[in-house]
């Protein structure tokens, strides 16, 4: 099953993505290929390379986005893991977008409240980092046994096996060097 | 993984047992296939026959939490017919080490064993030495104190028949199992071993993957191509935010999170106690050091012991891991939480009791791109009355993957980027810039500060850039680490240092910053041989590939095999060369000391047969918390290691009440608690029902039909939900009595376009002895007709 | 019509992850249909005018006392002489020149005779709604992305798939894979077969089945309808001729008797009355 | 009819008039509404109807109304629904003959036909291509309205029949139609339909064993008069 994939540059470091299609050259007439590719559902669109959000294998998948929304998703054909294929979970990425049940406001509920309300970013960071240092304050301990600990034990942060490297990162420098926290878990314990 | 996803074709055979990757890691099955194209041979050992089981040659049955059983079985099965690889066994293992007179074994007890604090003193279980320290050895294993013979005389009891008796499994099938994966001990041959939560979610669930390391290490598999022992992980970067220290107990790149012992309550004292003597782990301190000058930059200094102090300290032998931490939380020990992305209340042990104790918070902060169960946990939909409810609630949206940029980290450790493809969706934002919002504010919120407690918040560095969004490539060469001096990047964790003249984030992934950039984005996909397509993307350590690969080689560098060369001594270079890079210092040759110290990561240099973790050198045989039968192998019945939580929080069941085995499982077309998957159509469409699957002769006995509504009651909790009555699920046939199990998916919730009862509402609040994962994989129930 | 390529699905290496069957709704944009609970992991219980495929799951006890979970990925066959087609009065359905058989929706009607013509109930009607919101139907099925394969690309189910069941090739490359897998596979599953049914010319998605076709609830050996043959072949075009003879014959008479008429003056037809 | 009045004979009676027109506009609007769908060259009709959906709706009211003559009939005037059935069924000498001259006459040309009775044999033959084609048309009909109580083969079966019948039916109808309405000869028959009485003239040129008959019945009466 000899397939001629077209090569796709190595990725320059400032970050442009030169992937175009991969296309498997079956022999047809490309003059009516041509013709045609304007109907095309992703034609002219430059796909971006990403890796599958689910489980660990970390399959390469191509998102095709216009007019500001996802219009198809595929696996990237150059990815050394997956060669193009997906499971069912890889496939449907691009409903990660198009649900209309994602959230798009960040919500409040108050203290015996049934209801969210909607708020505004600022308010909301600004009342979390309050009552983060509230808390922190309040149950911060420097010494244990007479050594020195700077800890809190009263707030926790739970979760991350779905962030980047990078963000890791950054909570556990906040949440650890910064603020003092033991309570640091995720996923990888349950 | 030791090894990778594209290494998987490698394999003469592999054996699946505790994990189901055809459903939950589908595309390890395009290589796995190749391998059986090329004869190779699949088994695959679980409860149920699942669609892994169907394109396996061999299936297995076994009940739940009867690995160690299996395995011991398998590990006596290729002593006494001499199949492990004799010469590898020598030359990589510890077989030949003699073992302290102390050690001893008893009717399911190792020496040493403290019934009052539930554990051993490890150091009870050492390695004899000479007066120079080093360890005796006896090259011909036949010695009666050597490693090799100890475990030859503990498995010796793990003979075939008592083991099925145990697991269930038919004995044509099992033997048929143990020659087939026997066959991989053939020097040149490799067998790979892979799991996931089957393997590790129980109460033994360390010892389920040591002694499946055992096997592998007795067969010569560990550092094969096509071998090695593989965690199929279960989330896109649950390697990376396991590397990044999200865990209580380890900060980045593995290290200990200091505790308040006395021995380390100084940077100095810290050191000496956790660095050890032997191995590469000796160069410790360079790599805490640097984390602690990325951590605090110029505010760490020689003289403030690297801001060290700064650093929260933990309660010595205090747990804080996930069960304790809701344990702390009922107790209404914790007034705040923050969650990324997580959703206990339908993934938690004992999710109904979890959910309780969410509502003892004063404040809850949930970052998510959907409304979960958890961050809803207050509604009534949830069964809670929100007026008696005074948590506070934030929802912080968070974009999807591709609406930002960044790298992640699969199981077989390669480092991907992740370019953004969209916008994030309406107001969402990246979780990189809510963390960094968050940290503005609250360094704002303390920079006029001058209590001394106060310090470390303002002495932590946070220099990512001007502005409310975060420059990502500062965060990227920062966790590389660079020279505190010339700002110039660090090529390798090798050049780091600890008198806090290098940063480094994170010592593992030291090396994918270069001053040639960022190299996780590289998308070369030439294959310069065993598919280990060095220039596609980094992987950590040092961009190698395959773990331990120096033992793919005989003691004399030559590979066992020239179709699974990765790497080899070349000795006219005097330099470990190859497709793959060596996982060994590469000028070491291998007639030199230490030349055939091929995992030289370790303290002695030899993987480990015998190996102190909580619960003893070997593994060893316990039932699960909740079971139906006795302890055939001792009168030990639980793991006697494993540590109990709040009481409350764990209401344990007898099999009088609840005589019939349960085990949760996910499925191909949802993903963990579903938050992701269940808000999509698609995937909603292909899945969407809970189900309880259960055999045709339970269903008789119970008067179920399929498609009927059945209820699932655990001491803990009930579910209800579909019976689906399949042929894929037999009563075990165990040797004291016939035992039934059923299975479930423990992806639904009342949130979601499809919604259904919760399957953690039944599961234990009980764990592993050594990494507290709760016991969801095996626990007692009771079903009847709705 | 032979196909130069063949779609080809190798059930005996499909590990059952329904890729294949977003990969369709995703390239084909079309809606969810959550369905009952189906007593087994299969999520439609046959293929509709919005799921054009479907995996089915099959639990079988085999005869030496062993146990197979077979699956299927269902969808068009593009049979060579396709029943649809056959049985479409407005000739909406036709073969594309790379044997898949289409849909062209500006000329289906939505009359549902392709629905019964099937076989092997792949094709079925759509309701839509129009911008006044008056309903309309379509008839719809697999097309095996023609728009894909006239662009070079591979069907999306195939492109999805990782375990190569789905393989889109060559038809001779196809067909010696077929016969090479079934000699491989013989030893397990003493039943397999190669689905290519001649009784309709063959068909352009050729399966490799590890059990009989009734198995799967495939006809052992399709045939195109007698009743096809009849109306497609005898009477749709003995009707339209019927209509044109009995024309002929009226404007022929009107002609004759007006000739008559101009012949005869008044008289010739004067004396009926 | 430049003649004056002629003299009139009564030919049918009003239920049979009612039904005729109600099953004749039945049949063309169902006829109309299926040409789209049996040739492309009436595809634009479809508009009409307000695409296929509306001609396929119109269709099945239609076929309602089709069907419906038949019961009114039966209730209203069973007796000239007999007299018709039996006639229809009678074949004789005369009735093949017939044919043997019709074509003349057909195309405008001098026709020697021997007389015929109350329903000439076209007309025979008209009536009971009517039937058949209808039963063809109804019976499939209905089974492809209901395709789900019906097995696969029976509503496959159901396409060429409705096709065949239709194909049958609208010859027959264009013929008749023609005959009695376009045709120079027969006009006078089409006032048999609409008014229910024809000229004596007519009737004994075209229904002369007919006319023959009313002429002795009219005798009988004269005597028992007389």
């Amino acid at each position: 099953m000899e397939m001629n994939v077209t090569r796709r540059q190595f990725l320059k470091l400032s970050g442009a993505v030169a992937a175009t299609l991969a296309v498997v050259e079956l022999g047809f007439n490309e003059n009516e290929a041509k013709a045609k590719a304007n109907s095309f559902k992703i034609a002219g669109l430059k796909p971006t390379p990403t890796i599958c959000p689910y489980c660990a294998v970390g399959c390469g998948i191509l998102v095709y986005s216009k007019d500001n929304t996802v219009v198809y998703t595929e696996g990237d054909p150059d990815h050394p893991i997956n060669e193009g294929a997906l499971c069912s979970k890889g496939t449907t990425v691009r409903q990660v977008y198009t649900s209309d049940r994602r959230q798009e406001k960040p919500m409040y509920r108050a203290a015996g409240s049934s209801k969210w309300e909607e708020v505004e970013w600022d308010w909301a960071l600004d009342k979390v980092a309050q009552k983060m240092k509230e808390t922190r304050d309040r149950t911060f301990q420097t010494m244990e046994n007479g050594v020195t600990v700077n800890k809190t034990e009263a707030i926790a942060c739970m979760g991350g096996a779905a962030l980047d490297n990078e963000e890791t990162y950054l909570l556990s420098k906040l949440m650890r060097a910064g603020m003092g926290l033991t309570y640091i878990e995720h996923q990888a314990r349950i | 993984m030791t090894n990778h996803w594209n290494d998987l074709q490698h394999t003469d055979c592999a054996m699946i047992i505790g994990a189901n990757p055809a459903e939950n890691h589908p595309i390890s099955f395009k290589w796995l296939l190749k391998a059986k194209g090329k004869g190779g041979k699949i088994i695959s050992v679980d409860p149920r026959y699942t669609r892994t089981s169907q394109q396996a040659d061999i299936y297995g049955s076994l009940r739940s939490g009867s690995d160690i059983a299996f395995m011991g079985g398998l590990i006596n099965y290729m002593l006494e017919k001499e199949l492990y690889h004799k010469e590898y066994v020598i030359a990589y293992t510890n077989a030949s080490f003699i073992v302290d007179e102390k050690y001893s074994f008893e009717d399911g007890l190792f020496n040493s064993y403290d019934e009052a604090k539930r554990s051993y003193d490890k150091t009870s279980w050492a390695f004899k030495k000479d007066e120079e320290g080093k360890i005796l050895k006896d090259l011909t294993l036949e010695d009666p104190r050597c490693v090799f013979q100890l475990m030859k005389k503990h498995y010796s009891r793990y003979d075939v028949e008592t083991v099925i008796g145990v697991t269930g499994t038919d004995k044509k099938t099992y033997l048929e199992i143990a020659k087939t994966f026997g066959a991989t001990g053939k020097p040149g041959k490799s067998g790979t071993i892979l799991y996931a939560m089957g393997a590790t979610q129980h109460t033994v669930g360390t010892q389920n993957v040591r002694i499946y390391a055992m096997l592998q290490l007795l067969l010569g598999n560990v550092g094969m191509p096509g071998g090695g022992v593989n965690a199929l992980r279960g989330e896109s970067n649950v390697q990376g935010s396991t590397d990044f220290g999200l865990l209580y107990h380890n900060v980045n790149g593995y290290m200990e999170v200091p505790t308040a012992s006395p021995e380390e309550a100084t940077y100095k004292g810290f050191l000496e106690k956790n660095t050890p003597k032997s191995g590469y782990w000796r160069n410790k301190p360079k790599f805490y050091t640097s984390m602690l000058k990325a951590y605090y930059g110029n505010n760490a200094t020689a003289q403030n012991e690297f801001g060290y102090q700064y650093m929260p300290k933990l309660t010595p032998k205090k747990d804080y891991s996930h069960m304790r931490l809701f344990d702390a939380m009922y107790a209404g020990e914790l007034e705040g939480l923050l969650m990324f992305g997580t959703n206990p209340v339908v993934g938690g042990p004992n999710a109904g009791k979890e959910k309780e104790a969410l509502s003892k918070l004063k404040w809850m902060v949930a970052v998510d791109l959907w409304e979960t169960e958890t961050s809803a946990f207050w509604q009534e939909g949830a069964g809670s009355k929100p007026a008696d409810i005074q948590t506070e609630v934030f929802f912080l949206p968070a974009c999807a993957s591709f609406e930002k940029e960044g790298s992640i980290t699969n199981s077989g450790r390669w480092m991907q980027y992740r370019w953004q493809a969209i916008q994030p969706k309406g107001e969402s934002k990246a979780d990189l810039e809510i963390i960094h919002l968050l940290a503005l504010r609250l360094k704002e919120l303390y920079q006029n500060s001058t209590k001394p407690a106060d310090t470390p918040i303002k002495a932590m560095s946070w220099d990512y850039g001007h502005g409310n969004h975060p420059d990502i490539d500062l965060v990227c060469r920062e966790i590389n680490g660079y020279d505190m001096n010339t700002k110039k990047q660090i090529s390798l964790f090798a050049n780091l240092k600890d008198d806090g003249s290098t940063c480094s984030g994170n010592w593992i992934y030291c090396g994918f910053y270069t001053e040639e950039g960022n190299l996780s984005k590289r998308r070369d996909h030439t294959d310069e041989g065993m598919g280990n397509f060095l220039n596609w993307s980094w992987a950590w350590p040092a961009n190698r590939r395959i773990l331990g690969n120096r033992a793919s080689c005989n003691p004399s560098g030559q590979p066992w095999s020239k179709d699974k060369t990765v790497v080899y001594w070349d000795a006219a270079k005097r330099l470990w060369v190859g497709n793959d890079v060596a996982d060994f210092p590469k000028d070491r040759a291998p007639d030199i000391e230490g030349g055939t110290d091929a995992f030289f990561m370790l303290p002695t240099g030899k993987g480990g047969l015998f190996a102190g973790v909580n619960e003893g050198p070997f593994p060893e045989h316990y039932e699960p918390y909740e079971n139906p039968v006795s302890n055939v192998f001792s009168n030990i019945q639980l793991n006697p290691a494993v540590k109990y939580g709040l009481e409350e929080m764990n209401a344990k069941g007898e099999a009088k009440d609840f005589p019939i085995v349960a085990t949760t499982y996910r499925i191909s077309e949802h993903w963990q608690s579903g938050a992701m998957t269940r808000n999509q159509p698609w995937l909603s469409e292909l899945a969407s029902h809970m189900f309880i699957e259960m055999s045709e002769e339970l269903a008789k006995e119970k008067g179920i039909k399929n498609k009927d509504k059945v209820i699932v009651t655990s001491a803990r909790g009930k579910v209800e939900a579909y019976a689906l009555v399949t042929k894929r699920f037999k009563p075990h046939k165990l040797k004291e009595k016939t035992v039934h199990q059923i299975g479930m998916p423990w992806h639904f919730g009342y949130k979601g376009i499809v919604t259904g009862e919760t399957a953690n509402r039944l599961t234990p609040h009980i764990g592993d002895a050594n990494t507290t994962i709760p016991e969801y994989k095996a626990f007692l129930c009771d079903v009847r007709r709705a | 019509m032979a196909a130069e390529y063949l779609k080809f699905v190798d059930v005996t290496k499909c590990d059952g992850c329904r890729a294949c069957m977003v990969a369709c709704k995703n390239w084909n944009d079309l809606p969810p249909e959550y369905e009952e609970f189906q007593g087994s992991i299969q999520s439609h219980e046959q293929l509709t005018a919005h799921t054009w495929n479907v995996l089915t799951f099959n639990e079988q006890e085999t005869t030496n006392g062993g146990f197979e979970w077979l699956f299927r990925h269902q969808s068009c066959l593009h049979c060579v002489q396709a029943g649809c087609e056959k049985a479409c009065p407005e000739d909406a359905i036709s073969h594309t020149k790379f044997g898949s058989v289409v849909v062209d929706a500006d000329k289906c009607v939505g009359c549902g005779y392709c629905v019964q013509g099937c076989q092997f109930n792949v094709i079925s009607l759509a309701t839509y709604k129009d911008k006044r919101g008056k309903e309309y139907r379509k008839a719809q099925k697999c097309t095996l992305c023609t728009d894909r394969l006239e662009q070079g690309l591979q069907p999306a189910c195939v492109t999805a798939c990782h375990t190569d069941c789905l393989i889109y090739d060559e038809r001779e490359a196809v067909l010696s894979e077929a016969n090479s897998r079934l000699l491989q596979v013989k030893d397990r599953f003493p039943n397999a077969n190669i689905y290519n049914p001649q009784g309709i010319k063959g068909t352009t998605t050729v399966y490799l089945l590890a059990d009989k076709p009734s198995v799967y609830g495939l006809p052992e050996n399709p045939k195109v309808a007698l009743s096809q043959v009849v109306w497609k072949d005898y009477a749709q075009p003995i009707g339209k001729a019927m209509l044109g003879v009995t024309t002929m014959a009226v404007i022929g008479a009107v002609i004759s008797n007006s000739i008559a008429k101009v012949k005869n003056g008044d008289k010739g037809v004067d004396h009926h009355e | 009819m430049s003649k004056g009045n002629p003299k009139m004979v009564k030919r049918f009676s009003k239920p049979i008039i009612f039904v005729h027109w109600l099953n004749a506009a039945a049949f063309f609007v169902l006829y109309i509404s299926a040409l789209p769908m049996y040739t492309e060259y009436f595809d634009w009709l479809y508009a009409v109807f307000g695409g296929p959906a509306g001609a396929r709706l119109v269709h099945r009211i239609a076929a309602i109304f089709f069907v419906l003559p038949v019961v009114i009939i039966l209730l209203a005037d069973p007796k000239g629904f007999f007299f018709w059935i039996k006639q229809i069924m009678s074949w004789k000498k005369h009735d093949f003959a017939f044919f043997k001259e019709f074509p003349k006459e057909f195309f405008g040309g001098h026709a020697n036909i021997p007389k015929q009775d109350f329903y000439n044999a076209g007309e025979k033959v008209n009536s009971i291509l009517t039937i058949l084609t209808a039963a063809m048309l109804i019976c499939s009909g209905f089974v492809m309205w209901f395709p789900q109580f019906f097995p696969q083969a029976a509503v496959m079966w159901a396409y060429p029949i409705h096709n065949i019948g239709l194909g049958l039916s609208a010859a027959v109808v264009i013929g008749h139609i023609y005959l009695s309405v376009g045709h120079p000869g027969s006009k006078a028959s089409l006032r048999g339909m609409t008014k229910g009485d024809v000229p004596e003239e007519y009737a004994k040129a075209h229904h002369g064993r007919w006319y023959d008959e009313l002429k002795d019945a009219e005798k009988k009466d004269d005597k028992r008069i007389g």
